[in-house]
């Protein structure tokens, strides 16, 4: 039953030394988009948080579009990293590969690390599947994988036979193949079954005979591995479970901690959420969480398009409400005339941009991080505007607080930058204790100060905010809009002065932002010396490990990563200047790096990754090794 | 918003109160400055406050009008009014929105947050200024001016097919479809029933620009054939002009109207719930027929803003707000462990 | 352009040769592979060449198909195709010009230039792909879902009313409107009547998106009661469905359309050019009433391309293109000095 | 009749040198938008040009509406500077100010160089209009002008009676005021009314009656000052003319500049244009120069909106044309999304943006340059494409036949700058020999090449751009669109290395544009020194003038001004290096800056202006004199 590859070998000690101890491993799933391997890899990623291990997981499927059955780009993956060390990367090559077709083999088994495991479902190694996958002969027998260890059965056969008691058709019972190949996943990592049973249960509570389907197939999986001599390759590891801070831990999602972050904003500040949006990939997922919150006086508007939607969500900040509007690059793109309009009106907004692979349509599900510039520069005219950062599905949670803060307190647009890569991946996450936020109170102005004979819409407090005034307040009722205006008034002022006065202010406010965020920190290493590698966004997972891995080395590399790009802390300059070289990996052809040549003039030099892909940890340490070598 | 000014929306004012301290800048003899004093002049009689009522203008000579008002006012940006007054009207349900927009506005750039904003049938009165041109941008040709219209883009004369407004609202789904003249008696009427009219109001205003279009509505607005070329309408009320002399009627043959004699027994009555005859109205071919005026439909529906609001309170009921509950969601784990060194 | 291939409009082709080498991609049992082999099937009927052939779409699933046709295809940006396909035809209006797009497409992001490629009336076939959802981005709901629906971001149902996509070309100043079913075998005439049609054809395709809203036509669609629930329209015919006993007349008393037996004189013979009527037809009540299908509307007028390319023929009549002259227009002086030293 | 304000004095010798010599002289008209002082100014300027002197002009009128009379922010204004040097700029402070109402001088009289002269119409002095200027005393008599030679009479009732005879109503005979005061202008400096006379009878060919007015007006004015004893203060300037290269002149405004300069493109190309745009000052215009020039094989098209025009205009390219658009920031900022589908199909486009005071709706009738960012940036993605300068009106041409040269040489959209200032002032032009401008053919891809075997949409050529494929071809049909490509043959890839690749040629082509473009030169002085004055766009006037005048004051200051802003030219680096101290004046923030510190890693500081009005000389000769001393 269990065939081992001709040729193929057992993993060598010096092999097994030549990756990273076992700290951590990388296991993928990988299956035709019909398989449900997302459902797999989430239901696995569950189960090994409960477990314990600190872990990163990466999806990775096909454009939005379903492809059909058993082709190569309708191959759906997922990836997850978990140990018993600190995780902040999806990994780079996996150790175990778990293929459901001959096309997700076809896909993934290049990026296997040598001496790798591969499991795979041989029923599905048809001639018309592997076809499908453009293989002549089947890889099982032709020896193609011999630097692999290979081990193949029917999971198919066997699913279907472990679900017969329950009477489904065949498909409905192959259906059951990922609880299948999930439970023999639990067996491997020595993983509880319990509470995925429990999730089964309700998940299916309408259809019991599929809840207890399913689980036969799960145990079924797990018996498989404990009873059937698959002999050494699949051997049990047991991985401990990583050291984390005390406290309550769960997973999440980026795009489900971004939206709660928005939440929270709004609670502390004192504000209903008005958000707007238009459906887009990665960005959709933000707009379906909101939209069943109502309870925290969250209104969600799916708009006729991006303008449509910033403009609702400047009327309604307009109105009193805190406005939100959510999108990716082309979107984003549509929305820059009407984001223009909340700088001159300096009303509060919260835009927040999930990037994908562009230009264009590009790449609608693969990540990137190559609208910096968009959100920086962006925009006709002098229309600066604070932009914050995530580095990760946690880190989402506590700058979207932010950028609501800053929003509310200083009365402008803030743009908020996550990516596909976030959005999608899951990590644990630390339960924040909410009483521990301070909150940010709004307050509207309800009367004409004393010092104001009529009501001034654009008075500057000593931050050089101006008041917001709801309609609805008698006395105060005024006209704002696009066109240059008077100080004070408001009203419209086309004269030299005035354009240069409120030029000046509109900037000198955001940049006044710096006095209420922190100094820039270092992640990892001393804050001066040979080489400094930083970044922003989602690149911090491999930057942290290449540069922990290059310090074990001996190394003198440290680690800066950058939440504020616009106004950057006070001490960045001097900070940066102390190193004597800069790295800075973008998943672009190098933005942040421009930004940093012009405020600092130091010699920042880009690493540029622009596949879709995040970067491997490999990749930034050997540049590290570049630039100290 | 209410308690701040109790009884705000009882005081009495009168057209000055509405009218703003600035400066109004359009050119001597624009149709505009009608629309805005006939605006000021109904205003006391809606029996609502300064305060709670907002002004939303795109971009365009029109759409300074927020300016002059007394009230709150968004001059925002070209063709987007109606996305800013979704917003404002779904942040705050309380307030009365009008949307002041030209054809350029509503109909070029604008036209598809027009059809939204009809067929989501959001409260609001739509007064679109149709001067048939670009005033603000010196006079070029716009989706509503007629074949042949010479402008510095079309010094030749424009080819494309003009959409009719009207046409469009009822294409869009609009509830309320009226149809007036800037400088006509009846405008604060008219205004008074789009108020009234609970959901999206469309108010077609033939706006005279008598610096880049002057006289363009001359043929049916002129003194001397207003009468034979006017059709006002009211509800219940039998189709007659021409100082009641002549009516319409449908010919049942070719099942379009057609004009009669005012005593044949044929002469429709207006039933502004027929979408059929709206429909006829609104195109009336021109040669030989008057141009339908006054409130060519109503047909009133829920508003976006109320079901909104509504669907908002039920998914809401019975749940607490709990933050702490929320981000704690999903299945979760405790560590007890001592944090790692590093 | 004809010289380059001079009798290619005449080559015989078959299906096969309209389906180009790409791997179609749409899920399994998706309503869209229907509509694409209908199309192949008619293409070879039309007496138009390959690569005189242009499918431009936006984005969504059913924007995809101009990867699937073997001629030339411009997969453009989200709602925008008709900008793209107008720039295309004047460009070339050699050109036969295909509008690939979705309900979401066309009238959510794209509304506005749908109504003005309509209200120009460029020649070209406009083909909306209404699955009432977006599909691409994962089921939500769309302008043209129903109040109610259940989608990612309405999970508590939408509230929105729905626009019409026929009654909104109607009020966009379309000049063919057509509605059809994606699997109903008469797709192909209405192709060729849409294709006929000189200047730009509407076309509606119900067409069921199997995977994020299943059935959703199915109330008169389904066999069962398809004969009951459909009524296909032909000009110059009584207005007759569910196997030829049931009619269609105009209720003159209410003046809107009620069914009556088939052999009532009062049956309506179905005149495409007749716009009131077709309002009503398009917007037939639903309870009792059936659907209706077919052309329900055609009244050719002048094309947008032909036009402009007149008016462009008649303004250089007589002028030849001299650079030299354009650039010395004006007054002009010499200048005999020597030129400053600096 | 002529009553000289209490206290004014004449100007005395060391006032007079105080002013640059006497070879140049500025003159305002400024009246209300009523009195048809662009018209004035338009005419003066011609008659000026027409005596050879050199000039720049820079008309100044209000917001796109049309106020009220009288109104001080009705007021329209025309400045010109001309004389018998060279002139860039429409210079700094006016030496004479003629104002026909009060509202028009309030407004323009500050600008008024000490000691210069001013000549009003006091028939305009009354108390409502003076009440609407916001006069409380008429500033005729209480003395406040008196640091200025003042002049007035009733030009109002003198046109009135020198028209009588052609029994005007009295709004008409008003109306020929501004050439009443044209005449007057023409006797001060010596001017040839017969040019404009012609121009007078052509103008009103249909009503002779109005023709003869106009001209009895302008003779009038002549007359008066040449018979009627005004007394010294205006005295008879003789401007000699301003030696020039010997050719044909012409005078041309930056709109008509650039149009023509684009027929000259396509022309030179051998292709139709399709012009799509949208109206919006101060762009209209273009739209209106080409609205005339069918003959040249071009179709204009006003589309719905801005994403139309783009898209139209994309569409047209993609079937064989030369596709235009052409806005302001605001719909620039519209067309955005469409511009990245034009990077990722690689269709050659020109998008003209004739900039204006920002953000948002802003000032759209001052002129600004504050969408460098935008042109360079402002795009979702890794996103690069060319962007070209122009100057100066007459520049506008040649950087027009640049942008189309490069579109479709190199299968790009290129992006052009100009903006309001340019796109309205006048200037002569030496008419250029078309004959001498070498044209660069298109050629379209007709058939499959040897090499391939099937149509390669994405296929190479050695400087990386792709066959232009027209629809109608047989034998080519192929699909294209904004989702990522496979190398060569352009169907949809995802793939992390077709991604990867296909990002590395769309930059690698843009930069490679370089290889085409000539070298930087320097406008004035040594190519290495002490302080370089970098420029681009409309600021070149006033830098050149300031340069000139500080190196007459013997410092070492040169004049780098740069039409290629992306990429830059190959020895743009080396020679800023080759300065010590680098000034970059702009009307915006500094956002050339940001370029020239990322590029270059160079300590370029910035000159900002952002109030609507373009650099006055001594702005930038007191930023140059504070860097050198
Ligand atoms: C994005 C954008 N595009 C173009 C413009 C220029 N613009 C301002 S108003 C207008 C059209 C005005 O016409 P209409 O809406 O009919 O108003 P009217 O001036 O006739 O009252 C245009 C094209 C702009 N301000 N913004
Ligand atoms: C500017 C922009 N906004 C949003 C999207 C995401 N998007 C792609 S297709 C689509 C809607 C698809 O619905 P529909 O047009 O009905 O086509 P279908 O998939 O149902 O055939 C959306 C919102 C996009 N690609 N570009
Ligand atoms: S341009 Fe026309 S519409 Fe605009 S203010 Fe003047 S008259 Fe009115
Ligand atoms: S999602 Fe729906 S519309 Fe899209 S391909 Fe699948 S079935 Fe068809
Ligand atoms: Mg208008
Ligand atoms: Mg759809």
């Amino acid at each position: 039953m269990v065939a081992m590859a001709t040729a193929s070998h057992i993993v060598t000690e010096t092999e097994a030394d030549a990756h990273p101890a076992m700290e951590a491993v990388v296991v993928r799933f990988a299956g035709d988009s019909g398989d449900g391997m997302q459902l797999t890899g989430g239901q696995f990623t569950l189960s090994t948080a409960l477990a314990g291990n600190d872990l990163a997981t990466f999806p990775d499927f096909p454009a939005e579009i379903r492809a059909p059955q058993g082709t190569t780009f309708g191959v759906s993956a997922f990836q997850i990293n978990f140990g018993s060390c600190a995780i902040d990367t999806a990994g780079d090559q996996p150790d175990v590969l778990i293929a459901m077709n001959p096309a997700a083999l076809k896909v993934n088994v290049k990026e296997l690390r040598e001496g790798g495991l591969i499991i795979v479902d041989d029923g599905e190694f048809t001639q018309r599947n592997l076809a499908k996958a453009g293989y002549e002969a089947s890889p099982l027998e032709d020896g193609s994988l011999a630097k692999w260890q290979l081990v193949h059965f029917n999971i198919s056969a066997l699913t279907v036979e472990a679900v017969k008691p329950f009477g489904l058709g065949n498909k409905e019972a192959l259906r059951c193949k990922n609880m299948w190949t999930l439970g023999l996943a639990l067996w491997m990592f020595d993983r509880d079954r319990a509470p995925i049973v429990d999730w089964l249960k309700t998940k299916f509570a309408k259809a019991p005979e599929l809840a207890e389907a399913n689980i036969a197939a799960l145990n079924a999986g797990h018996a498989y591995g404990e009873t059937v001599e698959i002999g050494t390759p699949v051997r049990r590891h047991h991985i401990d479970a990583a050291p984390a801070e005390p406290g309550l831990y769960r997973t999440v999602t980026g795009a489900e901690a971004l939206s709660v972050g928005l939440v929270a904003g709004a609670q502390l500040a004192g504000l209903k959420m008005f958000f707007a949006g238009y459906p887009i990939t990665p960005a959709s997922a933000i707009l379906h969480h909101l939209a069943r919150l109502k309870e925290f006086g969250i209104t969600t508007f799916q708009a006729e398009d991006e303008i449509a939607a910033v403009c609702a969500a400047i009327g309604a900040s307009y109105a009193g409400q805190l406005g939100v509007t959510s999108s990716s690059g082309p979107g984003i793109a549509l929305k820059t005339e009407g984001i223009g309009l909340a700088v001159m009106t300096e009303l509060p907004l919260v835009i927040v941009n999930s990037q994908r692979g562009g230009p264009s349509t590009g790449l609608p599900t693969k990540t990137e991080q190559s609208d910096l510039y968009q959100a920086v520069y962006g925009r006709n005219a002098d229309s600066p505007l604070p932009v914050i950062a995530a580095r990760s599905p946690s880190d989402a949670f506590e700058c979207a607080i932010e950028a609501v803060r800053i929003a509310t307190r200083y009365m402008v647009p803030v743009m908020l930058l996550t990516d596909g890569y976030i959005a999608n991946a899951a990590e644990p996450w630390k339960v924040p204790d909410m009483a521990s936020y301070a909150p940010f109170p709004v307050s509207f102005l309800e009367e004409v100060p004393e010092h104001d004979k009529i009501v001034m819409p654009y008075a500057r407090n000593e931050e050089l905010a101006r008041p917001w005034i709801k309609p609805g307040t008698a006395g105060l009722e005024h006209r704002i809009g696009g066109i240059e205006k008077a100080p004070g008034s408001g009203n419209i002022d086309y004269s030299p002065e005035a354009h240069a006065e409120m030029t000046r202010v509109r900037a000198a406010k955001v940049a006044g932002v710096v006095h209420s965020i922190p100094d820039q920190a270092v992640c990892l290493g001393e804050d001066s010396g040979e080489l400094a590698v930083v970044g922003w966004g989602s690149t911090y997972g491999p930057i942290h490990q290449a540069v922990r891995r290059a310090r074990l080395r001996g190394l003198n590399v440290s680690h800066i990563h950058i939440r504020h790009i616009v106004p950057m802390p006070k001490n960045l300059g001097p900070l940066l200047k102390g190193f004597k070289q800069i790295l800075v990996p973008e998943m672009n052809s190098g933005q942040l790096k421009t930004v940093l040549r012009d405020h600092f003039l130091v010699d920042a030099q880009s690493l540029s990754k622009v596949s879709g892909q995040p970067f491997r940890i490999a990749e930034i340490e050997a540049a590290i090794d570049g630039a100290l070598k | 918003m209410n308690e701040m000014t109790p009884n705000a929306a009882l005081a009495v004012t009168t057209a000055k109160d509405w009218a703003s301290d600035q400066e109004v800048r359009w050119c001597p003899g624009c149709g505009d400055y009608a629309v805005l004093k006939a605006v000021q002049r109904t205003m006391p009689d809606l029996g609502v406050a300064r305060e709670k009522t907002v002004f939303v203008s795109g971009i365009g000579c029109s759409s300074r009008f927020p300016y002059y008002m007394a009230t709150y006012g968004f001059h925002t940006i070209h063709g987007r009014a109606p996305a800013f007054a979704t917003g404002i009207k779904l942040a705050n349900p309380e307030l009365d929105v009008w949307i002041i927009t030209g054809d350029g506005d509503a109909l070029s750039i604008g036209g598809n947050h027009t059809m939204h904003v009809l067929r989501r049938n959001l409260d609001c009165q739509i007064l679109l200024f149709n001067n048939e041109i670009y005033g603000l941008t010196k006079g070029q040709y716009s989706p509503t001016s007629r074949i042949g219209t010479r402008s510095p883009s079309t010094p030749f004369g424009s080819v494309d097919r003009p959409v009719a407004p009207c046409m469009f609202a009822l294409g869009s789904g609009a509830r309320f479809i009226a149809r007036v003249i800037d400088v006509h008696k009846s405008l604060p009427d008219v205004l008074k029933a789009a108020h009234a009219h609970r959901g999206a109001s469309f108010v077609e205003i033939y706006q005279n620009c008598i610096v880049y279009n002057d006289d363009v509505f001359a043929s049916f607005t002129a003194r001397d054939f207003s009468a034979e070329r006017q059709l006002w309408l009211a509800a219940g009320e039998k189709m007659l002009f021409a100082g009641g002399t002549k009516g319409i009627a449908l010919d049942g043959e070719r099942l379009v109207l057609k004009v009669v004699e005012a005593d044949d027994p044929a002469v429709l009555v207006h039933d502004p719930r027929n979408r059929g005859v709206a429909a006829m109205l609104i195109e009336l071919p021109g040669q030989g027929f008057p141009v339908a005026l006054g409130v060519i439909y109503e047909d009133p529906a829920p508003t976006f803003e109320s079901s909104v609001v509504e669907q908002n309170l039920a998914a809401a009921k019975g749940k607490t707000p709990d933050l702490q509950a929320l981000v704690s969601k999903g299945q979760s784990w405790m560590v007890e462990k001592e944090p790692r060194a590093e």
